[in-house]
């Protein structure tokens, strides 16, 4: 059981690190906010991992929620693509 | 004597209750955040005074939630910490004023929190003795910076401002990866305990490039040349008031925590260091004064330029290889170098200012028809130059007469330095 | 050019990185004569809240938190200092709401506020706290924002909120100093017993006051990134 | 060790976006990113092989009939504490950065760097 969760953890770490590029490489920004917010959510997965509760919630409510929307509400002011 | 975290407390008190005052009208505003400033000025007054008049000599240890340092959080007050703190909060009263009297005509309620609490920020930077906290009070001290640099609201503001967020956060960065990495190399976060524990001879490959990055983040904050570019920007674009907060309080107090912390870090290559990039800033930005056109821009580079000296005098100052004789010199040059710059260049920047004319050109008419302007010009730029009777002169005597022989070359590159800036400013 | 120096910057960055990380230890035990020794051993005898991590974010370095609070404040203050008269309307299409997200948000909008309430109001015993329940109940306010297009907040109400929240942890801050002679000192109320609601001194009082701030912060900060976007 | 590395690369590509690229969107969402793998760092240096969550709810973690918890049992609590005020100075650090971009966008209409060259870059 212990095996299969380091598995999963990496598969997750793996994930974070194909948004970050990801979120990086799209043109579309809206895509790339969305993606970059997935990171913070998966994060939190992995601090629950690391017995890290009360940063996983944060971070869940923080970093996922809250700045996920004020990055689209900015991009929906602004411009949706990148040139 | 008033208790140093009655500074910090009612500043924040008064900040955050600007939020209700706002709707009772402008002049409610107006009067707590000039009692609050006056309540400041006075208690940080009185905290130096006795540290003058000898009343008190061990620096002042606050402990905070009444636990003993490395478990709580504790300031330390001593004499050059409220002298500089005294220094910050008269430029802040200053600049305050002078936005409000020229500048934007009536700033918004927000605009007194943001300066309330960017001069709380950098008096936490001096006073505290926590990494981790420093990180905090620097965030603060940014974040209200950010914020005032961008208050003109025209495009130069908003593109300096945006550029500073991002090199601000990239440096900052590295103080919190500093800061958890001493907590997870020696267990604590605080200065003096860390302070005990480290020994230069036990410095590994991992520990000297964490503190080197440390200290890295603080010299990105403290202009140095590479990764001044930002700052230069920001001296041209924003408000001036504004600039003389950063370039007379703010900067200074990122000084005394460089210093300080590679002080109590035992940092075996702070002297090379501070020749290095002090040095370089200070030659490289003298020689690009040179070409500058716009005024205020090559007031940024005399800026960045004292700066660098700065640094070099506090490297110095910290290396240990000094006598204690010029130390004392030493020191007395970093009070009088700080005093000189934080007013003249304030000065120099409110005029700035007064004369809307951003070409130097347009300087010189001008300056030959108002004479207050052209005595406070004057007097300003002889000052930072280091002319005899002004306090520069004595600052660049002190500094010569405490580097020892074997680093001769600095004082003929200092000298050159400031012959050439007695030059450009009297184009 | 630019990008083939950051690429350098970067791996030198790298290595340096790697450098430190090899010398740590993960998963290792903490550190003899580490902080966080006497932060576990004597956390609940001197603190009684379950949770560490609240004992050390409110008691042990509430001044830190006084400071986060404090950037936050300064960051909603900054955001309405400069979307302040901006005129950064830009024209799209309307959508209305649909009617599931509608009924849903009226329905789940008072339990969302009640779970961010509870969150912080058991900050010392359970995880969570003063800014976890901020968040959550600056997300039911979101929401709001999503399903009704003509929802406004009242502004003088939300920052009158957040001021008291803000005065009342300095003035508990200070009520230690008057007390104990120590800013934030947890000395005003008594301890009481382990796991207990009521427990822990002025550690709730205090997670209390952050949440509330930090929850009108937030929703302030989203309603004024919104709000220059509405049409008229 | 893994976690190390996974986010020392998380930050690196963080950097390597809010140092390369010309939008200015995406240089805030590079400090997001290089944000969150500090954040994973941090936690992951105060990680304990076989310990719980610093949340002291059974009475099995005290050492025998007294309110002294066992030290080797519960993982590091204080890099969870700083983590906790890093994230929310990050959201505030974030909105500062994005009502400059709204601000500016008001100005000149783009949000790409290379329309911005009042002053040098």
């Amino acid at each position: 059981m212990a095996e299969l969760l380091q598995y999963f953890m990496i598969f997750l770490i793996l994930l974070m690190i194909f948004f970050a590029i990801y979120a990086i490489k799209t043109k579309n920004l809206l895509v790339s906010v969305i993606a970059s917010g997935f990171i913070s959510l998966v994060a939190s997965i992995v601090y629950l991992y690391l017995q890290a509760p009360d940063v996983a919630m944060t971070e869940a409510a923080i970093g996922a929620g809250i700045t996920t929307l004020i990055f689209v509400i900015a991009v929906r002011k602004t411009k949706e693509k990148e040139k | 004597m008033v208790n140093p975290i009655l500074i910090i407390a009612i500043t924040l008190m008064a900040a955050f209750s600007i939020g209700i005052f706002q709707f009772l009208g402008k002049k409610f505003v107006k009067s707590v955040f000039w009692l609050t400033i006056l309540f400041d000025l006075f208690a940080i007054f009185s905290i130096a005074y006795s540290f003058i008049t000898e009343k008190i000599v061990e620096p002042i240890v606050v402990k905070i939630g009444g636990f003993a340092p490395p478990i709580g959080i504790n300031l330390s007050v001593d004499a050059i910490s409220s002298y500089l703190g005294f220094v910050i909060f008269f430029i802040g009263a200053g600049a305050a004023y002078h936005w409000m009297k020229k500048g934007i005509e009536d700033p918004q309620p927000k605009a007194y929190i943001l300066i309330l609490l960017i001069l709380l920020g950098s008096i936490g930077i001096i006073f505290t003795q926590d990494f981790f906290n420093l990180f905090v009070f620097i965030e603060i001290t940014s974040i209200a910076a950010y914020g005032l640099v961008a208050s003109k609201l025209d495009g130069k503001a908003l593109e300096a401002s945006f550029k500073y967020l991002i090199v601000g956060s990239i440096s900052s960065m590295l103080v919190l990866l500093g800061a958890v990495l001493l907590y997870k190399f020696y267990g604590s976060l605080n200065m003096a305990d860390i302070s005990s524990k480290i020994a230069v001879s036990h410095y590994s490959g991992a520990i000297l490039i964490m503190i080197t990055m440390f200290l890295f983040g603080l010299l990105i904050e403290l202009e140095m040349f590479p990764m001044n570019g930002w700052a230069l920007d920001v001296y041209e674009g924003a408000n001036p008031a504004i600039i003389a907060i950063l370039a007379g309080g703010i900067v200074k107090a990122f000084l005394l925590v460089f210093v300080r912390s590679a002080i109590y870090l035992k940092y075996p290559y702070l002297l090379k260091i501070a020749l290095i990039f002090g040095l370089t800033t200070y030659m490289v930005s003298q020689f690009f004064a040179w070409k500058q056109k716009n005024a205020r821009r090559l007031f940024g580079y005399s800026s960045v330029a004292q700066l660098g000296l700065l640094v070099l005098a506090g490297g110095f100052y910290a290396s240990g290889i000094l006598t204690s004789t010029s130390k004392t010199y030493m020191l007395l040059a970093i009070v009088f170098f700080v005093l000189n710059h934080s007013f003249s260049k304030s000065t120099l920047f409110f005029l700035s200012d007064l004369i809307e004319e951003t070409e130097i050109s347009g300087w010189k008419g001008v300056l030959r028809k108002n004479k207050l302007f052209k005595f406070m010009f004057s007097t300003s730029v002889f000052s930072i130059a280091g002319a005899p009777p002004f306090l520069g002169f004595w600052a660049k005597l002190f500094f010569i007469l405490a580097i020892p022989q074997k680093y001769f070359f600095v004082v003929v590159l200092v000298l050159i330095g400031a012959i050439a800036e007695i030059v450009y400013y009297f184009r | 050019m630019k990008k083939i120096i950051s690429i350098i910057l970067l791996a030198i960055l790298g290595m340096f990185f790697f450098n430190i990380v090899s010398a740590i230890n993960f998963g290792s035990n903490i550190k003899k004569g580490s902080v966080s020794e006497h932060y576990i051993e004597k956390g609940i005898n001197e603190n009684r809240g379950s949770n560490l991590v609240t004992s050390i974010v409110v008691n042990y370095r509430g001044f830190d938190t006084l400071g986060e609070v404090t950037v936050l404040f300064l960051a909603a203050t900054g955001l309405s200092f400069l979307l302040f008269s901006c005129k950064c309307r830009r024209e799209f299409d309307k959508v209305i709401s649909s009617l599931v997200l509608r009924t849903a948000t009226s329905t789940l909008y008072p339990l969302i506020l009640l779970f961010g309430a509870y969150i912080f109001i058991h900050g010392h015993l359970t995880p969570g706290g003063g800014f976890q329940g901020g968040a959550v109940i600056a997300s039911g306010v979101m929401l709001l924002f999503m399903s009704f297009r003509n929802f406004n907040i009242n502004h003088r109400e939300l920052s009158t909120i957040e001021s008291l929240a803000g005065i009342s942890f300095v003035a508990l801050g200070l009520a230690g100093l008057i007390v104990s002679n120590s800013f934030l000192a947890n000395k005003l109320l008594p301890l009481g017993n382990w796991n207990a609601l009521f427990s822990a001194g002025v550690i709730p009082l205090i997670y209390i006051a952050v949440g509330f701030k930090v929850g009108s912060e937030l929703s302030g900060l989203i309603s004024d990134m919104i709000s220059s976007t509405k049409e008229d | 060790m893994v976690f190390f590395l996974s986010s020392i690369v998380l930050m690196l590509i963080g950097l390597y976006a809010a140092l390369t690229k010309r939008n200015l969107i995406k240089i805030i969402i590079g400090l997001s990113i290089m944000d969150t793998g500090i954040n994973l760092f941090i936690i992951s240096l105060g990680f304990v092989k076989n310990a719980t969550a610093p949340i002291i709810s059974l009475k099995e973690l005290f050492k025998s009939n007294s309110l002294l918890v066992d030290v080797s049992k519960v993982v590091d609590p204080l890099p969870q504490a700083l983590v906790l005020t890093a994230i929310v100075i990050g959201v505030a650090v974030t909105a500062m950065a994005l009502s400059i971009v709204i601000r500016m966008y008001s100005v000149k209409k783009s949000i790409e760097t290379d329309d911005y060259k009042e002053l040098k870059w």
